[in-house]
């Protein structure tokens, strides 16, 4: 694949469709993937790589990609097409300005969950029919495939692109039955002082790097409430309990209905605090509560929070459970 | 720091004998930023009026809290009483310490405690109220009325005979709508035409009155004193200056297979034709789809006959841009089709016919000039069905409307009763659910139906229409009040078709963001209190857009929207709630989350050029609220996450502070 | 008579200015008796509360929260009170995922006539939120005096 | 009793007999009209009533040809045909016992029955 | 030297909480090492290092200052620390351990600061030599030897022993209180396992990161570089990197009004986000590409300049592993190689 895109990235930029190409460039070792842009074919041949590490969702770099001189063009994964439509129903992305070519993905893995299964000293890996053949400071190790999936990977809800001018590679499919819930579903069995004992211990570890809001595709704003001083609720470090909580309430209700999950927060988060329970936990609602919704899906329809019906559910559904 | 002026009302003994007055002013006035606290009997009486007017002057107020009644009852004159001393009148806050304290509680230091912090709360608002001035926006003195029925025409004629100018939109070839195809109106049994063609006339002729005919409405923008609107005018392919619709052309026209609307296709006409003969604008319309010279460049024939040398196969749709004040919807109803109700085989049979199309029958000016005959053969029918609430009042999916049609009741008694009238050979029968005849004269003239015209009225609805090779149509219902089910050999079916508003109408609704409900009516801003405005300011409606109705509440409720629009029209000057959104542009992101939950469309994007760091600029996208439209409800802060979007008098900042000050530990 | 020492919860209201504010008012005209724990803070309209209030309210001590509004069709400013409905339903459920009592927040829709019946929510809401006692799962202690 | 059965149809059809408009339009469509004792609206009817007794010990039970007209023609979407369907079950239900259990149906198949009565007879008695 | 057999090490730990607060690295609740306060039958994390630094010991996330109440017109000031109490902190990494010495080059100079130094004066370091070093391990770059770490006292654990060492009088102060434990033990019983560790150091992928030309005299030259823009292109702007790095010192002071008075805190702040140099004539550094090159000239380049040499960085390879983008020190360090040779 990643020579076809190579190929296809080459010809585009000789062809003058495109003036530069957004995605991912090899580094150090084999996971450490950084989101590019390549301007030439010297620097596409120097760098670009497309593999199993390549995790990162490269939609959210069109806001400011889209915005600059010439067409862009941007090799999308399934779940970043979802954030590109997202942007582009919010005006973020200049539509026009994007050359988008869908790649297919398999689901990703990365240094922290190889790490996770106690693969130590990673220096590469190569991939041998359904496995991965790490090879490390302290030998050579094998992992099946499946298992060094990521974990949002492992609940991959499509791999359908939603939106793409070019497709490379075989069109995926949703993936109904995809259990993406189910870690959701477990929270809510638990009993309220259980929830609460596992939040605090989740979110107590937050160092407020901000990097689950940066790295987020609907977190676009120019300036967040969090930065701004005159909202009145800007904080930086946490300095109390409550502050921990009201950023993660307040930034998951911001992205309310406009969340793809994609994942991106929880695999940036350095103290691998489990945030994308908190968007999934909206999402399952607005399903329950609103009927089924896939933000990104389209870039026509109302998301669910500026939109409603006459007869929606009352909130005392939460407390009552069920009564209307 | 804001110098703030604490006022405590004792309202007599209604807040003094549970709240302990002197207490409050006493502990007010040691709250950061109060330089003067008071409390007095009656402050909304001209003597505490007073108070406050001099306090203000004396202590170079910037801020003033009256704890006292609800700011429902005194708000306005607390206002008025702070701008007299040249304060301005935003900067005044109420604490409710009568409706939400004194009265329903009995302890007196409880209640005493939560004046001081319900006073304390309005302080903590009033450090963070701005001056704010109501903007004024100007009213550019015309109305534009969308249809031309009888609900745009006596919309337009209301307006103009208070002296403002109207434009009447109208997508037909003539004004006057779905009345012109009407024979008789209940319960009076009036001609239609002799009502509402001198109506048509007077339009034409009233020189505040300009219509355009076989035109559309393409664009909206603006808002309340100040819409400008695309109007477009669909080519005729007639000089409308120039003909004198004498009708030479549609004679002499040789494409004369064209089914012709007004009678609902139940004949043809020419590919150049006048609707009918009191039609306004009298003036011919090349039909674009059957011209043989327009298709081909072969005929024009039209051309050569026309001694007024109207026709003109060249010209071309044109866009009149005009501004108005006041827009009034007044697009109307359809019957809706009936093609999917096939167990009453109405595509089966041409005798099977719905009540418009019988209207037309039975009109002197119709296919048959007047005479009763079944479309299929020409024949007298002597048994004919008259069948209700077809697709109307009908909640199981795809099948229909949920709604009564309001008016089939009426007009199907009047049907059944003419028939009866005319032919009296003629066996009528009704199949009713309910009658429903609430109106003046209205039950009367259905019981006359009953009693003196003997039109058989039977509980049931039709099951099926079978029609039989003889001709008849075996119509088979229940007659739910006799328990049995009855098989009637019918030359004619009637059916009362449900109606619908105009399919242009959705469209519209999103350019002048008015809101609809799921059935695609207008919505009224109040069920109740204002039925003919729409929520979105600026907007009327008129007649059946709103939902059914027949033409005397149409009537009615046109002469309402105009007064409504007159009243509008009359001023000068429009004066803005001054507690509206606004947008920080630095912050917002133009997501368009605000827009999509704004009930008025107020607001809308533009593309902004900002300094950016390093002398480079950048072009974004921003909302931009209208002041002159927006309400001040508040939806939009919500949606937007950025917190770009506020509202004066109720920002995030005040309602935080008011917060703050209740809650403090 | 009254224990003292009884936990006397702080309860905020926010009410909308042309229904549950007006019903507020009617409480007061007919006399009818509330606790005076309940303090009520003037909206527009219940699309005016954001998510942030509640939790503020929460942070600075209180142990309820309460959102009034038009009864659903009856906004004044027509759509308010839907959007309120679908963002409260989707925060307190939220709040209730993360542990917090969910009893503790509420909404009501009360008209301009309903003046009983606004009494009769704030009694009844007072007396489950000093069932549940002081609020310790989202307290800010610096705000603690 | 008859409460218990009203539940039971209601639960059982899955209709709602306050949505019936009373139009009639149902018993209009029949087919089977002339033959029955009660007509599909007054299924409806007495079912909404509670006058589950009658409808239990009538013959228009077994005259409802289940062709749908009913359910298809209905503008309210009420499903009469279901509700009678589901008096019927219950009278099934009353006469106690399983008439035939699914082990005993191969002896008695013979190459002459139609596959819709046995399939028929599975639905209507094995349950 | 000293040493114990690494089965009793709970009774050392335990011998250790009886005089004073003994944190030890990890696996929390959620399977992640981090620093806690032991408790009986808490054991030491297998992973190679915590999640977040030990910096935190003594300089916290957050910390009040001082509190300002009002009462009348008049202000009260109120000082908000409290008595600190002696700490152990075990296990802490040749890198890490290097991490404090270079904290208190920014905390300790004049003006000192005292909140930090009440920390580190109460708190003892006892360090635990490396054994199976990562891939992202570059810590020898700045002259630590991870198989001879620093500390108030350093371990070792070969074969079946862990050997104790002390190296400052706190140290001294800390093995003397557990002198009964202890037995003599010979430096040479650690050589091969020092070796082994040094060996695989020689192997990493790092090795021979050069640094050579990273020195106040080419300050211009890199600071102009044209590579930056390239390499801060996919820079998130979010503070991962500095929150997890063990000698990021920059902080906020902010105030928290209570609604009683006001909390002055501070916090980590990041030189990554867009208002860290906001003051009130505006931001000096405006664009990201700004704010990533001053964390990378500062650690490369000004620290060393202004502190005879010594880096801002320890080679612990935290940034490595948790930058979002996989955007690091080492990749900023290879890239602007060629402008200083």
């Amino acid at each position: 694949m990643q020579e076809l895109m190579l190929a296809k990235a080459k010809e585009l930029l000789q062809n003058g469709t495109v003036n530069r190409v957004l995605g991912w460039q090899a580094g150090e070792f084999v996971y450490d993937i950084t989101p590019a842009v390549f301007e030439s074919e010297q620097d596409l041949d120097a760098g670009f790589v497309y593999n199993e590490f390549c995790g990162n969702n490269l939609s959210k770099y069109l806001i400011k990609e889209s915005r600059k001189e010439g067409k862009v063009l941007a090799f999308l994964k399934p779940c970043d097409t979802y954030s590109f439509n997202q942007l582009i129903k919010e005006h973020r992305i200049i539509r026009e300005n994007v050359y988008v070519i869908g790649v297919p993905c398999e689901g990703k893995t990365d240094g922290e969950t190889l790490k996770s299964k106690g693969v130590k000293g990673i220096l590469g890996a190569k991939s041998e029919g359904d496995e991965l053949i790490i090879d490390t400071l302290y030998g050579e190790q094998r992992l099946s495939k499946r298992d060094a999936l990521t974990a949002r990977c492992l609940t991959c809800k499509s791999k359908k692109h939603v939106v793409y001018d070019e497709l490379l590679g075989e069109e995926g499919e949703e993936v109904p039955e995809n259990h993406r819930f189910e870690e959701v579903e477990k929270l809510e069995a638990m009993t309220p002082d259980e929830r609460f004992a596992f939040w605090r211990g989740e979110l107590s570890r937050c160092i407020r790097c901000n990097a689950c809001r940066n790295v987020c595709p609907a977190c676009s704003c120019e300036k967040c409430v969090f930065d701004n001083p005159a909202s009145g609720i800007s904080q930086k470090a946490a300095a109390d309990s409550f502050e921990e909580n009201m950023f993660h309430i307040i930034r998951a209700f911001h992205v309310a209905g406009r969340c793809t999950d994609c994942g991106e927060c929880s695999r940036v988060c350095p103290q691998n605090i489990p945030l994308h329970l908190l968007n999934r936990k909206f999402i399952k609602d607005i399903d329950a509560f609103y009927g089924e919704y896939q933000a990104g899906e389209d870039t026509e329809s109302r998301a669910p929070l500026t939109n409603f019906t006459y007869d929606d559910v009352e909130p005392s559904i939460v407390y009552k459970g069920g009564k209307k | 720091m804001q110098r703030i002026g604490v006022f405590v009302c004792w309202c007599g003994s209604n807040i003094a004998a549970t709240v302990d007055v002197a207490a409050v002013s006493e502990a007010l006035g040691h709250e950061p930023g109060v330089v003067f606290s008071t409390n007095y009997q009656y402050m909304c009486s001209e003597a505490g009026q007073n108070i406050i007017k001099n306090a203000i002057r004396d202590y170079q107020l910037t801020g003033i809290v009256v704890c006292s009644c609800s700011p429902r009852m005194h708000e306005a004159t607390f206002r008025k009483t702070a701008a007299s001393a040249g304060l301005n009148s935003y900067m005044v806050e109420i604490a409710n310490i009568r409706e939400q304290c004194s009265w329903i509680h009995k302890d007196k230091a409880q209640a005493t405690e939560k004046a001081i912090i319900l006073g304390r709360a309005a302080i903590a608002k009033v450090h963070l109220n701005a001056p704010l001035t109501a903007g004024e926006s100007p009213v550019t003195k015309r109305a534009l009325v969308i249809g031309g029925g009888i609900a745009g025409i006596q919309t337009a004629l209301d307006i103009a005979d208070a002296g403002f100018e109207v434009d009447i939109v109208e997508k037909q070839p003539t004004i006057g709508g779905k009345m012109t195809q009407i024979d008789k109106t209940f319960p009076t049994l009036d001609c239609a035409a002799c009502i509402l063609t001198p109506k048509m006339v007077d339009c034409a002729q009233n020189d505040k009155i300009n219509i355009f005919a076989y035109s559309e409405v393409k664009e909206v923008k603006g808002f309340v004193g100040n819409f400008h609107v695309k109007i477009n005018k669909k080519a005729r392919y007639v000089d409308a200056t120039k003909c004198t619709g004498c009708g030479e052309c549609t004679e002499k026209c040789p494409m004369k297979k064209i089914p012709n609307e007004f009678n609902l296709g139940l004949d043809n006409r020419h590919a150049i034709y006048i609707p009918f003969a009191q039609a306004v604008p009298k003036v011919a319309t090349i039909d674009p789809n059957a011209c043989n010279m327009l298709k081909n460049g072969k005929c024009g024939l039209c051309a050569k006959v026309c001694s007024a040398g109207a026709i003109d196969y060249k010209q071309k749709d044109e866009i009149v841009e005009r501004e108005y004040g006041a827009i009034v919807v007044a697009t109307g109803y359809n019957p809706i089709k009936l093609d999917d109700y096939d167990e009453y085989a109405y595509s089966l049979s041409k005798d099977v016919v719905s009540s418009l199309e019988f209207e037309r029958i039975t009109n002197a000016a119709g296919p048959t000039g007047g005479t009763l005959l079944r479309p299929s053969d020409g024949k007298h029918p002597h048994t004919l069905v008259f069948v209700q609430c077809v697709g109307s009042r009908c909640s199981a999916e795809g099948k229909g409307k949920s709604y009564c049609s309001k008016i089939c009741c009426m007009y199907t008694a009047k049907h059944a009763m003419l028939c009866r009238e005319k032919y009296p050979d003629t066996e009528v029968y009704v199949f009713y659910i309910d009658v429903r005849s609430p109106g003046k004269n209205y039950d009367e003239f259905y019981r006359r139906a009953v009693e003196e015209y003997g039109v058989h009225y039977i509980k049931g609805q039709v099951g099926k229409v079978v029609p039989r090779s003889d001709g008849k149509l075996l119509v088979q219902g229940s007659d739910l009040l006799a328990n049995e089910q009855v098989h009637i050999e019918a030359d004619m079916v009637v059916l009362a078709a449900a109606i619908e508003p105009d399919k242009s109408a959705r469209p519209l609704a999103t350019m002048l963001t008015a809101s609809m409900d799921t059935n695609d009516f207008f919505t009224e801003a109040h069920a109740k209190l204002r039925p003919v405005e729409s929520p979105t300011a600026g907007i009327f409606l008129s007649g059946a857009c709103q939902g059914p109705k027949d033409i005397p509440d149409t009537v009615a409720q046109a002469g309402a929207a105009a007064s409504k629009v007159i009243g509008l029209l009359a001023k000068d000057k429009l004066t803005c709630n001054p507690c509206t959104a606004h947008s920080d542009e630095m912050m917002c992101n133009g997501c368009s989350s605000c827009e999509k939950v704004c009930p008025y469309g107020a607001i809308s994007y533009v593309d902004k050029e900002f300094r950016m760091p390093n002398r480079t600029t950048a072009i974004r996208r921003v909302a931009v609220v209208n002041e002159a439209v927006c309400q001040g409800c508040g939806a939009c802060t919500v949606a937007c996450p950025s917190g770009a979007m506020d509202l004066k008098g109720f920002s995030n900042s005040q309602i935080m502070a008011e917060v703050d000050a209740i809650c403090k530990m | 008579m009254q224990d003292v020492n009884q936990f006397k919860p702080k309860i905020v209201a926010f009410c909308c200015n042309w229904c549950s504010y007006a019903g507020a008012d009617l409480a007061g005209t007919n006399r009818l008796q509330y606790p005076a724990d309940v303090k009520i803070i003037r909206v527009p309209c219940s699309c005016r509360v954001n998510p942030m209030f509640i939790l503020r309210a929460f942070q600075r001590g209180a142990d309820g929260v309460i959102l009034c509004g038009c009864h659903p069709g009856d906004c004044h400013y027509t759509t308010g009170n839907y959007y309120a409905r679908r963002r409260m339903t989707l925060l307190f459920s939220m709040l209730d995922y993360l542990g917090i009592e969910k009893q503790r927040t509420r909404v009501e829709w009360v008209s301009a006539a309903e003046g009983a019946k606004f009494a009769a929510t704030m009694n009844e809401f007072v007396a489950a939120v000093t069932q549940l006692g002081p609020n310790k799962r989202l307290e800010d202690l610096r705000c603690k005096n | 009793m008859s409460k218990y059965d009203r539940e039971q149809i209601l639960r059982t059809s899955g209709v709602n007999v306050l949505k019936c408009m009373r139009c009639g339009k149902c018993s209009a469509t029949c087919p089977s009209y002339d033959e029955m004792e009660y007509h599909p609206h007054q299924f409806v009817y007495m079912v909404e009533k509670g006058e589950i007794e009658p409808l239990l010990q009538s013959k228009s039970l077994y005259k409802c040809l289940s062709c749908f007209a009913c359910v298809e023609r209905c503008p309210r979407g009420v499903e009469p045909a279901k509700l009678v369907e589901a008096v019927r079950l219950q009278v099934i239900r009353q006469q106690g016992m399983n008439h035939l259990k699914p082990d005993d149906i191969p002896a008695l198949l013979d190459d002459d029955l139609p596959q819709q009565a046995i399939v028929t007879a599975l639905r209507k008695y094995s349950k | 030297m000293k040493k114990l057999p690494v089965s009793k090490i709970q009774e050392l730990f335990a011998a250790i909480r009886a005089q004073q607060t003994l944190y030890i690295p990890t696996d929390d609740a959620s399977g992640q090492a981090r620093y806690l306060p032991w408790q009986e039958g808490m054991e030491l994390t297998h992973a190679l290092n915590t999640v977040r630094s030990a910096k935190d010991f003594f300089f916290p996330q957050t910390e009040n200052l001082v509190e300002f109440k009002l009462k009348g017109k008049e202000i009260e000031i109120i000082d908000s620390r409290t008595e600190q109490d002696d700490f152990v902190i075990f296990g802490v990494r040749a890198c890490d351990a290097r991490s404090f010495t270079i904290l208190d080059k920014v905390f300790l100079i004049d003006p000192i600061d005292t909140y930090y130094k009440n920390r580190r004066e109460h708190g003892t370091v006892v360090t635990l030599a490396c054994t199976q070093p990562e891939e992202t391990c570059f810590c020898t770059t700045f002259g630590i030897d991870p198989a001879d770490p620093e500390g108030d006292a350093a371990c070792w654990i070969a074969g079946d022993s862990l050997y104790l060492k002390a190296r400052t009088e706190k140290g001294e102060k800390l093995l003397s209180a557990l002198d009964n434990l202890l037995a003599d033990a010979d430096e040479g019983e650690i050589a091969a396992q020092q070796k082994a560790t040094r060996d695989i150091a020689q192997k990493l992928p790092f090795a021979k990161l050069n640094l050579a030309g990273f020195n106040g005299e080419n300050l211009n030259k890199l600071f102009d570089s044209k590579k930056w823009p390239e390499l801060s292109e996919a820079c998130l702007g979010c503070g991962t990197c500095t929150f997890v790095c063990p000698t990021c010192q920059c902080y906020d002071i902010r105030d928290f009004d209570t609604g009683h008075g006001v909390k002055r805190f501070r916090c980590w702040d990041s030189c990554m986000y867009s208002d860290f140099t906001l003051m009130a004539h505006g931001n000096s550094r405006n664009s990201q590409v700004e704010r990533f090159r001053q964390r990378f000239m500062h650690k490369l380049v000004y620290f060393p300049a202004n502190n005879e040499g010594e880096y801002g960085c320890v080679g612990c390879g935290r940034c490595l592993a948790k930058c979002p983008i996989s955007m690091n020190i080492v990749k900023v360090a290879k890239a602007l190689e060629g402008e200083v040779q």
